[in-house]
């Protein structure tokens, strides 16, 4: 039962917050204030019942004696103090007072503040190409090295203590380009999976053509071999962004024609952004040009932005939607319909008494 | 147009169209798979190379207003520790809503995976603080988490044994719909090295993916499509699968009101010189 | 008396402001220790603040009502569903410390499992929350088809991204070709762009805010006298 | 096959021979106390990659000499040197001749601000025989300072420093060129319309309370804005999320009304606490909008999802509307139903700029050197990262 009036109740608030789309009713209004005056006696018993009681009234708890005794009970003045000092916001003649507390909490939040974005601005800061060694120039430098080592070694003896740092180092390039290898190697195996995943792609966009043209068009196996092909396209191109991927960690200081015009892109995006900013500079002749390379990377910032945002904020309707749906059932008393038509009749009723009013006046 | 819907607007002839368009929608669902890329297997495979009975944290921080988004992805990826046979600790940074949340998910997904409460998962508590509350953790766990939601002692919890710090579980996944996903990188990769994946909403999903590149997170689910993504990777459509024809519909839906916005708006202009 | 007024919050702000700074400083336990004890003292203040915010709004709302003002009954709406709602939590509370008066603590929960005010999020604050989120899906909508307007070059720029960006989204943007891959492309590269640049500048502006509380040069927050 | 049984039996000869060199446990600088590294020079073994391959460390720590030894690490030669730690070992070359290894020390309690002895054991095993180490010692320390933080601190006090140096020189010549921003031109212009047409003005403080950098800014604006409104004799009202806010936003537009001389047009109840429930407030907002029909809106702060659930229900009220906001992902939204953004860091300019105070601006100054010098850095990173030079990406970076 209760769980029936659960849904009703639930579908009834749902629709209530709804009808705020239609225009402000009083519906809407219930909703709003219900909302409003549930939220903040629901923060008052939390914060009461789960954390207040447990933090500050540790004082008459049982095991308040071990805490008298580490000595830590004095700990709790500090903010006691500043929070009734709060409370003098009740007392006008005081409320001054509180500006104390108010000092505590910006101060507090200030100084927390510059470490933490100090952090931010580092992560932003960083430059923009990270040397990523070809395998080429790391084999090459490992070789150099190798060879070193092995002269030394030859000429001064292989125990001799430059020769083992030239060892050293030449392990060290190796190691370098080893690593180089793997990438590299990495790009190429990337890339014969996209070209497989490619050509597997094209394999099955041609059969599902190819039965279409044969047999109806809008049958079954048509359609399985459609989704097939398209599932197949899609993977091909998760598999060729991966290869990008993959080649732009592999080797960015060469020049590679994608991946230098990404960085530069990058490079004249961060720096005309961050000059669009600048407050002591007016934007005139050559800067608002270059202010205005600003400008159109941050109208393609919000634009994508906003894009991408779309499908979330649709789940959340289609999450609603879904729960007024299922509240469409005899199980639970037709609550959406019933509540729907009740809802709509009144509004009706209410706009045909405000025009007659209106009239009247 | 009547003059009762001229007063009302275009934007109520928006809302309408789209209304009806999920509508209808929701009545003929049919759903696709969806393969899953890099980004998002980065956070299976990381459950998957999990030890069997290793403990993972999912800090669970968001509240109704999210649910959409992140609920199927949180289904799918307790489906995927279970069948694992991980076991999974539940808490919160974000707000004291978030837990009774939480608890419905978890509760509801253990029904469906057959997992125990206390053996396979255990539910602790909202904790707020964010960054002081991670490095707390951080340092103690029993301090900040004497007791589970429920109010059972640590001790009496077989899920909670051997863990005594963030340091001891092999996994941590912050489903967020706030910043709390910063408070782990701060305090548990950066602090404690803990390994870290994420999982948020879509409009958070751009300003995390830089974190991809620098490894500071395994892998990344945004919004609805990342939760699609999973549940094909563990093989489980859920909600998240059957909303993306939906989706598809609905983005097609909201390109023509662009285009046709412009039209209008164009349309109008040319008119108005020759009416004055 | 302008000391108290003036002085001391200004001191108070800078003692704070730089200890909580050297922390970040300072890895010695006692560092931490610092950090947790201040952070532990938010949730006190944050009691106080809550009553003095009830305090507005009951002052609010009893005004309004008292006076009748018009829709002066939502304001009763507002000011019962209040009234129930700490009622019934605090009920709870006492009934089950009552309940469970053997055990040790004295710390009980207004709403945990069973609880009616766990009724009252489930049922209430859960669908009202989620609906009011998801009339967003019909703003976002609304304001795309108001504010996306080939009126400019820039305005241009803005409606084109957020189109291939929006058919990247979804499976139907793979059968276009080319469409998946500048998705990606925009929203790893221009978008990253922007947002480094705009977040560079937030950091430094707050970083730069931050020191002009501290040294008391930015006191607005202090009002007069 | 020959050749490798040569280099097998070659190694495993040499290993016998040697011994270790050199054996030390170091603090683990600027940290809380208990962990320790354990560093040792490379053995001469290991001086070929086949040779490092064959040898795998074992490393044991105890309390005391006598104590219980504990294995605490196994690795191969190949792996951990002190070159990979440079947050404590900085950037020398010479570190790669050494291993290193962090250690916690034994009995270390977290947060214990005490001294914890560590004593440590090192053994190389390969194949066919193995050798020991003596024991070293060292002392776990919490420490008072870090000097891997150091480059933060020079940098904050660099800023401080110019911000400083800015202000004074303001103090003095009061000319300060700072380029318009049309967001903040047409709050003026907004606060006259609504007086024009007797509504009222909405002005929103953000969801994030008083400690944030947002807000300060915000209600630093309130304080301008609620100048003007004084001025003009308009109605505002300043919804709040937070009840401290609410208390600030009340001091500072009263020293708003006062300082345009009209102290008995001031109403404390304009500034009043809704709830600090994110979707409640705006349920709220969204009703105060449609009822009260606000000339203007002003978003200031930091918003969430929210943003676009307020702003759109501002403009089918026909007000204009003003966002700033630092919050990255809502900037989107506001350029899509505000008349006018202040994007990022404007929001901290904006009080500045209202205010038309030397010393204010004198600070958004010392912001573009700030930028200035972050565009120098990203410069000359990127152009030593193509000269294989990482030592100044090291210089900035933080741990």
């Amino acid at each position: 039962m209760m769980a029936i009036l659960g849904v009703w109740v639930a579908v009834g608030l749902t629709l209530f917050m709804f009808s705020f789309l239609y225009k402000d009713n009083p519906f809407y209004k219930v909703g709003e204030n219900l909302y409003v005056g549930i939220t903040i006696g629901y923060s008052l018993v939390k914060l009461i019942f789960e954390t207040w009681i447990p933090n500050v009234w540790r004082v008459v708890h049982p095991e308040a004696g071990v805490w008298f005794e580490n000595h830590e009970w004095w700990l709790i003045l500090p903010p006691l103090f500043l929070g009734s000092l709060i409370l003098t916001r009740f007392v006008p003649k005081y409320a001054w007072l509180s500006r104390w507390t108010f000092a505590f909490v910006v101060g507090y939040g200030s100084g927390l503040a510059i470490p933490a974005v100090q952090k931010q601005a580092e992560a932003t800061a960083h430059p923009l190409v990270t040397h990523i060694e070809s395998f080429d120039s790391a084999d090459k430098a490992a070789t150099e090295a190798e060879k070193k080592a092995t002269d030394l070694a030859a000429s001064k003896g292989a125990g001799s203590d430059e020769a083992i740092k030239a060892r050293i180092d030449a392990d060290e390039y190796r190691e370098r380009a080893n690593a180089a290898k793997a990438r590299k190697d990495a790009v190429s195996a990337a890339g014969a999976r996209a070209d497989k995943a490619r050509a597997a792609a094209n394999d099955a966009r041609k059969q599902a053509d190819e039965m279409a043209k044969k047999g109806p068009a809008d049958s079954e196996e048509v359609h399985a071999a459609q989704k097939k092909a398209t599932l197949a396209e899609r993977a091909a191109i998760g598999a060729e962004m991966a290869t990008w991927t993959a080649y732009s960690k592999s080797e960015y200081s060469v020049l590679t024609a994608w991946g230098d015009f990404t960085t530069i892109v990058l490079f004249i995006g961060v720096f005309s952004v961050l000059f669009y900013f600048f407050f002591s500079i007016e934007h005139k002749g050559p800067v608002k040009v270059f202010s205005r390379l600003g400008i159109i990377f941050l109208m393609i910032y919000f634009g994508a932005s906003y894009g991408y945002t779309v499908m979330g904020r649709l789940s959340l309707l289609y999450g609603r939607l879904v729960i007024l749906r299922d509240a469409c059932y005899p199980s639970v008393g037709f609550a959406t319909p019933v509540l729907l038509v009740a809802m709509i009749t009144v509004l009706v009723v209410l706009h045909f008494q405000n025009k007659d009013k209106e009239e009247n006046a | 147009m009547s003059p009762e819907l001229k007063k009302l607007g275009p934007r109520w002839v928006v809302f309408g169209i789209l209304g009806l368009v999920v509508t209808v929608s929701l009545l003929f669902k049919r759903s696709t798979e969806f393969p899953g890329t890099p980004v998002v297997k980065g956070v299976y495979d990381a459950v998957e190379e999990l030890p069997e009975g290793s403990p993972i944290l999912i800090s669970s921080d968001f509240d109704p207003g999210s649910e959409a988004e992140l609920v199927p992805m949180m289904k799918a990826i307790l489906a995927h520790c279970w069948r694992r046979h991980l076991r999974v600790i539940v808490m919160s940074l974000q707000s004291p809503n978030a837990m009774p949340l939480a608890q419905g998910i978890v509760e509801e997904a253990a029904r469906d995976n057959g997992a125990k409460e206390d053996e396979d998962y255990a539910l602790m508590n909202y904790k707020p603080g964010n960054l002081a509350a991670v490095l707390a953790i951080g340092q103690d766990w029993a301090s900040q988490f004497p007791e589970s939601y429920k109010h059972r002692k640590l001790a009496d919890i077989p899920a909670m044994k051997g863990i005594t710090r963030l340091g001891d579980f092999k996994y941590v996944l912050c489903i967020t719909a706030t910043t709390s996903v910063d408070s782990w990188l701060l305090g548990g990769v950066t602090k404690y090295g803990i390994k870290l994946g994420l999982g948020c909403t879509a409009v958070m999903a751009t300003d995390y993916y830089p974190l991809l590149d620098t490894k500071q997170i395994t892998g990344l689910l945004g919004g609805l499509a990342g939760a699609a993504q999973y549940e094909s990777l563990v093989k489980l459509p859920g909600k998240a699968t059957d909303g993306m024809p939906t989706q598809s519909l609905i983005h097609v839906t909201i390109i023509l009101f662009i285009v046709a916005g412009n039209i209008l708006h164009f349309a109008g202009k040319r008119r108005k010189p020759e009416a004055a | 008396m302008l000391h108290l007024k003036r002085t001391v919050p200004l001191a108070i702000a800078f003692l704070s402001g730089i200890l909580l700074l050297i922390q970040y400083f300072v890895p010695h336990p006692w560092s931490a220790k610092f950090l947790q004890y201040t952070s532990d003292w938010q949730v006190t203040l944050a009691y106080a603040a809550l009553l003095l915010g009830v305090g507005s709004l009951v002052q609010s709302h009893v005004t309004k009502a008292r006076r009748k003002a018009p829709g002066w009954g939502f304001s009763a709406v507002a000011l019962a569903a209040f009234g129930i709602t700490v009622a019934m939590g605090m009920w709870w509370s006492v009934h089950t410390a009552w309940q469970s008066r053997t055990d040790a603590s004295i710390v009980t929960t207004g709403s945990g499992e069973g609880s009616p005010l766990s009724w009252v999020y489930n049922s209430l604050l859960f669908p009202m929350g989620g609906a009011m989120f998801s009339i967003l899906g019909f703003f976002i909508a609304s304001a795309a088809f108001r504010a996306f307007r080939v009126k400019s070059p820039e305005a241009t720029l803005l409606l084109l991204s957020a189109i291939v960006v929006m058919l990247g989204q979804v499976p139907l943007g793979a059968h276009l070709p080319g469409i998946p891959q500048l998705s990606a492309w925009l929203l790893s590269v221009p978008t990253t762009a922007a947002k480094r640049a705009i977040g560079f500048g937030v950091a430094l502006g707050s970083i730069a805010t931050a020191l002009r509380v501290i040294f008391g040069i930015e006191r607005a927050y202090l009002g007069g006298e | 096959m020959i050749r490798v049984a040569a280099i097998f039996l070659l190694t495993a000869a040499a290993l016998r021979a040697q011994s270790f060199e050199k054996l030390e446990v170091l603090d683990a600088p600027g940290d809380a106390g208990g962990a320790a590294w354990v560093i040792w020079k490379r053995l001469p073994a290991e001086s070929d990659e086949e040779g490092a391959k064959r040898i795998t460390y074992v490393v044991s720590v105890a309390k005391d000499a006598t104590g219980d030894f504990e294995e605490v690490a196994r690795f191969p030669a190949t792996a951990k040197f002190m070159s990979d730690n440079t947050e404590a070992f900085g950037w020398s070359k010479k570190t790669a001749d050494w291993h290193a290894v962090k250690v916690d020390a034994p009995g270390y309690e977290d947060g214990s601000a005490a001294n914890f002895p560590v004593y440590a054991k090192v053994v190389a095993l390969s194949a066919e025989s193995e050798i020991a180490s003596g024991t070293a010692s060292g002392i776990a320390r919490p420490n008072w300072l870090t000097a891997s933080k150091f480059n933060v601190f020079v940098f904050i006090a660099l800023l401080g420093g110019v911000m400083m140096f800015l202000i004074a020189r303001a103090r003095r010549n009061s000319e300060i060129f700072v380029r318009r921003i049309p967001g903040l031109d047409a709050m003026e212009e907004a606060i006259g319309r609504a007086t024009e047409m007797g509504k009222p003005i909405l002005f929103l403080n953000g969801l994030n309370d008083m400690s944030s950098i947002s807000t300060i800014a915000s209600t630093a604006i309130l304080g301008q804005v609620a100048k003007r409104v004084a001025t003009y004799d308009t109605q505002i009202l300043v919804p709040c999320f937070d009840p401290v806010v609410m208390a600030v936003s009340q001091e500072v537009m009263r020293e708003g009304f006062i300082s345009a001389g009209r102290p008995d047009s001031y109403r404390p109840d304009s500034a009043f606490f809704v709830t600090s429930d994110q979707f409640g407030y705006v349920a709220a907002v969204d009703g105060i909008m449609m009822r009260e029909k606000p000339a203007a809106c002003f978003y200031m702060g930091y918003y969430y999802a929210e943003s676009l659930l307020l702003a759109e229900t501002g403009g089918t009220t026909g007000a204009i509307q003003i966002a700033g906001t630092d919050s990255v992902t809502q900037l989107p939204f506001f350029i899509a139903s505000c008349d006018y953004t202040l994007l990022g860091e404007e929001l901290y300019a904006a009080s500045a700029y209202l205010s038309r105070e030397p010393i204010q601006l004198g600070s958004l100054i010392a912001q573009d050197w700030g930028k200035l010098f972050v565009l120098a850095a990203i410069v000359i990173g990127t152009v030593l990262a193509l000269f294989h030079v990482q030592t100044f990406v090291h210089m900035v970076a933080t741990y």
